[in-house]
């Protein structure tokens, strides 16, 4: 396949790539963004210029502060890990007044993850945001870590709907519907979000999953059950990213796994219009921009000069 | 931009008591970076471990950063086959180390470690030391005691306990501390969180205040995940916060910390 | 908690364990059978005494020959396989005259995994082995690597009741139900089949994944999707486990990604009462006998005499 | 009952052209019970890697295996990296070997490989020479032949030729056997699918019949997960019938292969 979107055969070089990809109406420089819960602006700008990346994707923030879940709140697994954190956070005015600003230095776009345990949670914190900075917002309806909230939207296509359409209701802003892999059936909750104008859709969020410590008796996870990320669960998520872009038209954020180039490449043959580096950059913070070299490599390498050429690679 | 991930090259790792082994590194940006209370996260090269492994800096010299682990688990024991000359990936030092500052030339510190929390106690006592300060390093452990000699060459007065009576003082280290009459102007601790909790309380009984170094799971190890929280008191507000071990830490003031944080 | 249940605090030697289970009134010796598609009664007894093990679950096999599907059916994934087998196998016939005189040989229990296309082809291959000497029947209603078959009755719970119950009226043997994790809520499944006399549950059969090959640009399985197994899926088994075991009240057999005894162990510890070795089994012939006398070993540092005392010494 | 993993020890591992490596193994077990055209599974050490990686053996020599093999990805770029002393855990030799009955003393026999489907060939022909057999090795690569002198060493007429035409003939082994007229009364093959495909065709026009060696992606390598099939036409029956490369093959009879199997 080498070359084939290369008819000259000159060599590609990196001024002759464009990465740009358009989410929503949304134009980011390049198809990488960071995964909400695995990044931190003050923290992974220390290493970084967030000014890299197509897009920067926050911690999930609520109307009020939340104090999260009780330690242990990570546990390792083979080729994964859980995570447990049960969205700490410091509220969306704090969000608003220390967040948005620093950010808002970097030539990024700015997605704010907005959680909430119920339907008035979330519209509460999506009006505060409205006449903010930000660019986008991407509700998670299915954080694993939260009783009563997050998840119990995201696995019922017709609760999915509701809040999609509660939120496009109260704002102008592209919104981003985050969907959960616990599911009997993705695409559906993804048609169901689609059909009440949600702008685009990201998956996957975390599987649910558990560790229990047989020397001690007990889960390693105070919370018990926690989300399941990591390269372990890539297969999973290629697959249903695959699914979804087979169900609807929006654009596809495919995240669930991504350490390479080729694993964001992998995306997005699967059918993403563009990706996200969660776990990959708590090993590693620098990993969203080597992520984002080690994909200039690869088109360079095949021969493709943007990232639509990816794409339409895949036979499928 | 700060860099993160450095290479370290294996000059020496020997087994210093059962299941303990010492590992010395080369890395000049870690160790010349590198403070007392820090700590390290070390790649593993089987990648099914897909988390850094936090290690405490035990000894800091010119080049060489030197660890000492516990063999507890699939990684540490990934960490014991390294030999002279094996190249292994690993952040630059993380976190606050201890503050030295509330000790002054003349003064005396206690220092006070259990089991795989002593490590950090050498180039701690060193710092001190080298302060002219006089440090008493109270180390507790199991049943076989290590780093004896090390510590007491950097210049601690030393007392041991073990909780099998093999070497030492019969007991806990809090024990030890009573019946030896043990105080100083400024306190300093490693260990496991029950130890920390029984040493914090005896030592606020006497008015005075401890630096602790707490120990948590960790995701990332450099602030972004919010994984390793510990339950911290601010002295003004009174409110409870959550803050990160990794980044706030690993040393909080033990008068701060939430013991029974839910 | 090292040796809470030996009160005598004697050392335990081999002889004073028990690892005798009771599943749905078979007697196994110990909770270990092979996970189906994962062990060759003729391949896997030239390297272990198959008598060593509580029961062989053999690969599904359904009323006629089936071929399977094209090749590639295997990719590697980080910690992880993916498998499109497709269900190959010589038929129900070739089963009776030839895998079951064969296994019984042994000393141990033998499982028939069977699988179908239709309600039909289910209830024919049950009938047909009636009156066999096979001692359990496990009906895979979860296989994702056949099209309108296997996990179209798995993922719903109408359809999963019906078939139970099917199957139950023709037959005395006791009958295991295996359960798929590609579902929105395991426990809802397995309690629908409990409810129509399904003696056991199974679970996990694998996850459904794919993976892209980003320099061909195509599939790495010829099937495009296959099914994800092995360690890096345990997270999520554990998990399911656990929910089932709250849900129901029928013998859990737990299996996903086991490889050490203590894996075993953990499902134990979850609610399982026994265990199936799959994937470790493909990497390693010896896996299953390994992992039972790793599951001793762990019983005898932890002063544990039975199953029993393993799965009570959770504190949940 | 029969042994499956056993524990090997590198001898050495040197490259011996762009990406492709030769490994010699200690390993009693396995190299006593070792017959050209098996394989053997080698386990990675690093585990996110599951599968074992098939790889032919090249060369037997007492109790020292042989083995020869291009780095395409991360199991065999981290068997790139092992150096003497280094232990490894590897299946016993695993398949059927070629059958080397069908030639007798006084014959002739065309062995040949493409690519990495070389190395079987070597201890192929040394077999054949040893029964007294005359043998002509034809064999193709892309670019960058290697291992030609050691089979000319275990007594092959050679031919080479290159894609690129850089070294020898410019074209396939299928053309250059047309060219130089090369028959013999039996044929042995390895290498990538179209190849043998070709070749088999070529053969078949002949009247005569060729052992390939088959490649297919395995899950367990030892016959018990149906992963590995091959779609074989049985010569009796005429009906096809699913076979496992691993434990039928790898090597099969041109004739029998369903090339167009879906
Ligand atoms: C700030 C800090 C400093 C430390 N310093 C030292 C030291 O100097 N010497 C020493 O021997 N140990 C130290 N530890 C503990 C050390 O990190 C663990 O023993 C080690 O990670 C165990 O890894 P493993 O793979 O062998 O064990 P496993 O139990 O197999 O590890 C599984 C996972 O749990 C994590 N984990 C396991 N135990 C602990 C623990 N006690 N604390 C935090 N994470 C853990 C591992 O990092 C890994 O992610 C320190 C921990 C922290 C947080
Ligand atoms: C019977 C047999 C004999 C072989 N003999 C040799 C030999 O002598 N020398 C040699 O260089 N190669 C040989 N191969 C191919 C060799 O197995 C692969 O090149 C190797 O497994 C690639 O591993 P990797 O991790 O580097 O590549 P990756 O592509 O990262 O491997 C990923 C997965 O795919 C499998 N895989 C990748 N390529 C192949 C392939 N071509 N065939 C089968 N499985 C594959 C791997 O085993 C692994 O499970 C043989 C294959 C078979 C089936
Ligand atoms: C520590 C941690 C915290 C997370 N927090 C959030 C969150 O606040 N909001 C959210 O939508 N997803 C959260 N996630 C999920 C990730 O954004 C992502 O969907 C998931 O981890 C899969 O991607 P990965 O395998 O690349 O990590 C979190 C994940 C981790 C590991
Ligand atoms: C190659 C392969 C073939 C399988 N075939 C079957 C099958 O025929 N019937 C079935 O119920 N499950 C089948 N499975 C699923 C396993 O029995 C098991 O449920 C799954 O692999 C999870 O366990 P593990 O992670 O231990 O492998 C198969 C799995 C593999 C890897
Ligand atoms: S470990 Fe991630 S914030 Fe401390
Ligand atoms: S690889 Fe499993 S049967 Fe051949």
């Amino acid at each position: 396949m080498q070359n084939n979107n290369n008819p000259s055969n000159k060599e590609i070089e990196n001024e002759d790539l464009d990465l740009r990809v358009k989410i929503a109406g949304v134009e980011w420089k390049n198809p990488i963004t960071t995964a909400s819960g695995t990044f931190s602006a003050k923290e992974s700008s220390a290493f970084y210029d967030l000014g890299k990346l197509g897009a920067v994707t926050t911690k999930g923030v609520s109307d009020v502060p939340w104090s999260g879940n009780p330690t242990p709140r990570i546990a390792e697994t083979y080729g994964g890990m859980l995570n447990a954190v049960g969205l700490q956070n410091p509220g969306v005015e704090a969000f608003i007044s220390e967040e948005i600003p620093y950010i808002k230095k970097y030539d990024t776009k700015l997605i704010a993850n907005v959680a909430g345990h119920t339907l008035e949670e979330y519209c509460r914190t999506v009006e505060k945001l409205n006449d903010t900075d930000v660019d986008m917002m991407e509700i998670n309806i299915s954080c694993p870590n939260v009783k009563e909230g997050g998840i119990g939207f995201g696995t019922d296509a017709k609760m999915a709907a509701e809040v999609t359409k509660a939120v496009k209701s109260l704002t102008k802003k592209p919104i981003i519907i985050k969907l959960t892999p616990n599911v009997t059936s993705i695409s559906e909750i993804a048609k169901a979000v689609e059909a009440e104008g949600a702008d685009a859709v990201s998956l996957i969020n975390t599987l649910l999953g558990m560790r229990i410590d047989v020397r001690r008796g007990r889960t390693v996870l105070a919370n018990k059950t926690g989300g399941l990320s990591g390269p372990s669960v890539k297969p999973v998520a290629v697959r249903m990213v695959y699914e979804v872009r087979k169900a609807v038209r929006i654009p596809i954020i495919g995240l669930g796994g991504i350490m390479t180039g080729e694993d964001a490449a992998e995306f997005l043959m699967a059918g993403a219009n563009a990706v996200a580096i969660g776990t990959a950059a708590l090993i590693n913070p620098t990993a969203p921009i080597d992520i984002l070299e080690g994909l200039k490599t690869y088109m360079k390498e095949m021969g493709f000069q943007n990232i639509q050429q990816i794409q339409n690679a895949f036979c499928d | 931009m700060e860099k993160y991930r450095v290479e370290a090259r294996v000059l020496s790792n020997e087994c210093i008591a059962k299941d303990v082994y010492q590992m010395t590194l080369e890395c000049v940006d870690a160790a010349l970076s590198a403070k007392c209370g820090q700590f390290v996260n070390l790649y593993m090269k089987n990648e099914s471990l897909l988390l850094p492994r936090p290690i405490s800096i035990c000894w800091i010299d010119g080049a060489k950063l030197t660890l000492v682990y516990g063999m507890v688990g699939k990684g540490t024991e990934e960490l014991s086959t390294y030999g002279f000359g094996d190249l292994l990936q690993m952040s630059m030092p993380r976190g606050n180390g201890y503050d030295l500052e509330v000790v002054k030339e003349g003064q005396s510190a206690l220092v006070i470690g259990g089991g795989i929390g002593v490590p950090p106690l050498l180039e701690l006592t060193y710092a001190l030391t080298q302060k002219g300060i006089k440090v008493t390093a109270v180390i507790g452990f199991q049943e076989e005691p290590f780093l004896m000699k090390p510590l007491i060459k950097a210049g601690a007065d030393l007392y041991v306990a073990t909780d099998s009576g093999t070497s030492g003082f019969h007991g806990n280290v809090v024990d030890l501390m009573e019946q030896e009459k043990l105080t100083a102007d400024a306190y300093f601790a490693c260990g496991p969180k029950p130890m920390l909790n029984a040493l914090t309380n005896f030592v606020l009984q006497q008015k005075k205040d401890i630096q602790i170094s707490m120990e948590e799971r960790m995701g990332c190890g450099y602030g972004a995940c919010v994984g390793c929280v510990c339950t911290i008191r601010d002295k003004e507000s009174g409110l409870e916060v959550r803050k990160k071990v990794c980044k706030d830490g690993p040393v909080f003031w033990g008068s701060e910390v939430v013991w029974d944080a839910k």
